[in-house]
């Protein structure tokens, strides 16, 4: 069975320093503030698709902050914005990316979110979901290889990837090696309209880690704190020849899978309703308010600030020039290439 | 095939819905399996309501995993019922791939008709909905040179209803392939009731004497545009639809190249390996002496996928000005 | 944690009848006839392949008896002679395969030990190792969806089998519908050349049903009650809407993987030599004898039976002919087909 | 192509062997991965010894699990590694179809560079080794549609050596396929060290004038007798190694047919989507006036694959009496 890491009521900084409790913060706000701006930009007709994480903040910002920054590797999902954010990526980029402009590190081929930084450790990954956890392994294994202890691999799914084969496949072929790698869960209970429960038939996606003879745990994904607490210790782990762990940070999401969804069709405004009440944005904020950490000048400040810096990004952005057509044929194969025409 | 007298005027996604919907009603061995098939009614919403309908059983939202989407479809058609699976997006079919090519393509013929396989597997293919790199993706050439698949891919309502049909009712497994830029973009008159159109049969769709154009798809529907285009120009082009990549109609191309002697493919799947060159090479083996002008392929440029931004999904896409101009060209040669 | 059933060491029959132990007796004598017989004809060049699976009699044996005949469906995999022969396949249909012969219900197409006969219940299935488990479970849907109560189906594979993502996926949709199946696991500790700890970082392949919240059992294979008893409560519980569970039954692979194989690469003749000794056979003959469900008479009987039916079996395939060359363009489809020639 | 003095004969098994055992001790970012690759070493006996020279860490005997044996490389390679991927029989790659096509082959494309996929993954295919079923298929025309991936098929030691060692050293994913009835069947000269042959060219294997035979894999060497039986009719024939499927050598066959000016196409490979449709409609496109004769393609039959019992494989395999046949029809066209 899955241990679980429970919130204390009582505030529980564990090794964080205020600073990095701020940095926490900061992200869930940048997070939130990126978020609209890509479904306002949807709305105003000015891009075809955004995509939000809202339910995620507190988890990714955890996360991430769990990371090692020029050590360790990232291989995100979708939804993954405030880890990326928190390894190091910039609004700017998300921007490029939502624009699809030229300076878009994908040369704007790939949908927004579809994360890539080798600069920072952020992995590419495609569409298809679970497809990137081996390769989040063969990272892991490369460490291994060459004997680069204390680096290790951040993979992250949402609990519906977990159903696909190749993340059992990933996690059972790290497990035989005991590679550097954690397999982080966010379960929001749905995959776009599909339930947790017609997804798999336990409540705890951490217990699958039964299944490959790792630890498994579950962290509440509204609190950074305890979210960070929990990868952190399986990072360390990873890092000190411990082996893979799968981490599973409950979270909700808030919002429709994308603006392509309207979850309308399969869940009560109600429910959700129910369930912001949670909302670990505001959540946060009283708790580090609370604890004499934050006061509301500093929110002022950084509420301001996530804003001119999400602004001033999709201004740069919307007036960066979009591709050449004739980018189309380059990066097929390293070197020049001629398409049969 | 049997047609009723009132026909009705549909889109495509409305006609994928009613095949589906009236098979329900018909045949209580056919059920519907898939991602978010359920109470979302599907991505597209072609299955919205008939969760409430038929009931979860008959409709099946299942975990995401295509492999077994596919894979317990097999059984089920093992066993004799009628699944139909649908995969969400068709560059999402890879995972199943196993279970296509190495299962269901080969349950009858692997214990020589002890077990057979008659299920349908539906997905949206196709670009030029802003659906970037991995949601874009034409998929039939990869499945097309596998023998014990059924693979179509019709482009009017009244096609895809009647074919659609067909290919719940077959014995054998089918592949049945829907271009999501058609889906709502394309409405035409379709036979109220229950018919069928047979499988393996190409269309003309247009009828012409100076060249002939093979398409299928979105593309389709542009090539008969620049043929009209043509025709004011006093130009004859005729227009056939494949409908069905395999098995391919070779009588109905042979036909019509006795009568225009040219022949044009157009597909917006890459080239290399594309549908395209099994058009060419079948007519170069059986109607050589008939052509008048080397066979002409104008297809999707060979790179991974059309890219997210417009000018690269533009590029990749074939404008319904590069074929008038190609069929011109050809007219000409 | 799975649940263990220990082999007591008092002859507990369960609820098994003096007649249904002496069947499993015999079902695993001519299980190791027809194994030799398959070395032998290949050993004399009459055949190009054979496979066995010594070490797996009493598992099969006492699986196959918890089937029910005319009610369960089977899909097994090559190693399955047992488990085939104990649902109603016979040495015949075992010896056309092997001779390819156009008697061979696949028309001398699949290699040997790829069953498939529907009059009984036996699965087709391919060589791709784990692709038919999503097609048990599609059967046992079907059951359900007809509202057929009391069938089920029983899948089995190798311990090996059990990395394939297509398991992991076959099991998880299983569990979320709550079918009536039983996943058989025998694990013989190799699959070809690969030891279970390159395989998974677990000792007990049962201790995977966490990951669909089912019951995980392990059985001694070796005994053939154990395994009975074992596929039997699980077989019942499917049947009555129990839903899915795994069974591992722990055996063990005297021969090489194949005639194709050569084990004296990758293990000592000393540990064959050693897990010879507690060799499945010769122990249930002696806990029958014990019992007195057999004497040495029987025993004698049994023994001349099965190499009489095997002896027949061989020369009436032998003596059949082999397919036609026309054949290979029968059954692509239904009906005629004319290939692009 | 450096090539040194001293040739070795070897059979195709040794040289595969050789290119591999040569990368290893060349470049230690080169590792070994696939079902019983260690200490088995690999069921045709190939990586025999390695894991013992290497140690475990660069043989890696893997989980019975195709999609991560390619998915867990692509993560190697994209880390900077060079694996080399072993999928035991080709029949079993449809699982790691997405990891190749979906992933692999996409990786550079979807980030324009910033990661790339420097991988092998190598496989023996094709029949008449008693396979039956599912140890004899053909693989390539599943895969040689998918822009980003290349493809060899290489059929002589020498060659073999040459492009497994330019495919280890590649930039982008290549799927290498050995065919096994060639295995120990084909010995030829090696060139002793270090030596790689450009990906992407076809060689001429032997000269002719009247008519161009491409081929690949088996084939390639019965293609070679046929000619030669000819040669004694006093017919002479242009045999051209394919070699490398994708990227296509179109110069070395469109140069040939202007000598010979007929164009007969072998493959083991189910026709319909074959690999010679693409190169008959690469042909008719490029070259259409230079052909005297309509292109021919003599390849594997449409089913889903050759039976065990000898009289189905034999049916399926193509003889070289047929192929002899074929050639002199051809020329007397
Ligand atoms: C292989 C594959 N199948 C289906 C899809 C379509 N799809 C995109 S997101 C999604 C749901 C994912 O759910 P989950 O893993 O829980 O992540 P979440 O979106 O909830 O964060 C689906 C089915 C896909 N992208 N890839
Ligand atoms: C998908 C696939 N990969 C590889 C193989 C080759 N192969 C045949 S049997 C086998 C080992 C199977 O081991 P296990 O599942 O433990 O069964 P056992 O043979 O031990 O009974 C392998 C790797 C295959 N048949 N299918
Ligand atoms: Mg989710
Ligand atoms: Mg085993």
């Amino acid at each position: 069975m899955a241990k679980t890491i429970t919130t204390s009521r009582e505030f529980d900084r564990h090794d964080l320093s205020d600073d990095q409790l701020r940095a926490m913060l900061r992200n869930m706000l940048l997070q939130r503030q990126l978020d609209n701006r890509g479904f306002q930009l949807n709305r105003q007709g000015k891009i075809p698709f955004a995509l939000g994480s809202e339910g995620h903040e507190a988890a990714q910002a955890g996360a991430a902050m769990a990371f090692q920054r020029g050590k360790d590797v990232l291989s995100p999902y979708y939804r993954d914005l405030g880890l990326v954010l928190g390894v190091g990526y910039t609004p700017l980029e998300m921007l490029e990316s939502m624009f699809a402009r030229t300076s878009d590190r994908s040369l704007g081929r790939q949908f927004p979110n579809h994360y890539t930084n080798r600069s920072i450790g952020v992995l590419s990954f495609s569409s298809i979901i679970a497809a990137h956890c081996t390769h989040a392994v063969g990272v892991a294994y490369a460490f291994v290889y060459r004997g680069e202890t204390g680096r290790a691999v951040l993979c992250s799914t949402g609990e519906g990837a977990t159903s696909e084969g190749e993340w059992h496949e990933a996690v059972n072929f790290a497990s035989v090696h005991a590679l550097p790698i954690v397999f982080f869960v966010e379960n929001n209970e749905w995959a776009i309209s599909t339930p947790q429960s017609q997804q798999m038939a336990i409540r705890n996606v951490a217990d699958k880690a039964a299944s490959y003879g790792i630890p498994g745990t579950v962290c509440n994904g509204f609190d950074p704190i305890s979210t960070y607490a929990a990868v952190k210790a399986a990072l360390d782990r990873a890092r000190t020849g411990g082996g893979p762990s799968i981490v599973e940070a409950k979270v909700y999401r808030f919002l429709s899978h994308s603006t392509d969804d309207d979850d309308r069709t399969y869940r009560s405004r109600e429910i959700i309703e129910e369930r912001r009440k949670d909302d670990p944005v505001p959540r946060f904020e009283r708790v580090l308010a609370d604890a004499g950490i934050v006061d509301e000048a500093t929110l002022r400040t950084m509420r301001a600030e996530v804003l001119r810096e999400t602004n001033e990004a999709t201004d740069t952005a919307e007036a960066a020039p979009l591709p050449n057509a004739e980018t189309l044929y380059q990066n097929v194969y390293e070197g020049p290439y001629e398409p049969w025409l | 095939m049997a047609v009723t007298t009132k026909p009705q005027l549909m889109n495509n996604v409305e006609a994928v819905r009613a095949a589906l919907h009236d098979a329900l009603v018909r045949d209580d061995r056919v059920l519907i399996m898939g991602e978010d098939v359920g109470a979302r009614g599907n991505v597209f919403l072609i299955t919205k309501g008939f969760l409430d309908e038929f009931g979860p059983k008959r409709i099946i939202d299942t975990p995401l995993a295509e492999a077994s989407i596919v894979g317990v479809a097999v059984g089920m058609a093992m066993e004799g019922l009628r699944p139909i699976a649908e995969i969400q997006f068709a560059d999402f079919i890879y995972p199943a791939f196993n279970q296509i090519v190495g299962e269901a393509a080969k349950t009858r013929y692997r214990s020589n008709g002890d077990y057979t396989c008659p299920l349908v597997i539906r997905t949206p293919y196709g670009g030029g909905v802003r659906g970037a790199l991995s949601h874009s993706v034409s998929i039939e050439a990869l499945f097309y040179h596998v023998p014990g698949l059924k693979i179509l891919a019709p482009s009017t309502p009244a096609d895809i209803k009647g074919l659609l049909t067909a290919a719940i009712e077959d014995p054998d497994p089918v592949l049945f392939l829907e271009h999501k830029k058609t889906y709502r973009s394309v409405k035409g008159e379709v036979p109220d009731g229950y018919y069928t159109i047979p499988i393996g049969k190409a269309d003309v769709k247009k009828i012409g004497s100076q060249l002939t154009v093979v398409s299928y798809g979105y593309n389709l529907h542009q090539a008969l545009d620049a043929a009209n285009r043509l025709q004011a120009e006093g130009l004859s082009v005729e227009v056939i639809d494949l409908r069905s990549i395999r098995p391919m109609d070779r009588t109905t191309i042979l036909e019509s190249l006795k009568k225009t002697r040219k022949l044009l493919i157009i597909h917006e799947d890459n080239k290399f390996g594309g549908i395209g060159a099994e058009i060419s090479a079948m007519v170069v083996e059986e109607a050589f002496f008939d052509l008048d002008a080397p066979i002409r392929r104008l297809c999707g440029p060979d790179v991974p996928a059309m890219g997210y931004a417009h000018p690269l999904e533009e590029e990749f896409m074939i404008s319904t000005d590069r074929m008038a101009q190609a069929m011109r060209e050809l007219i000409a040669f």
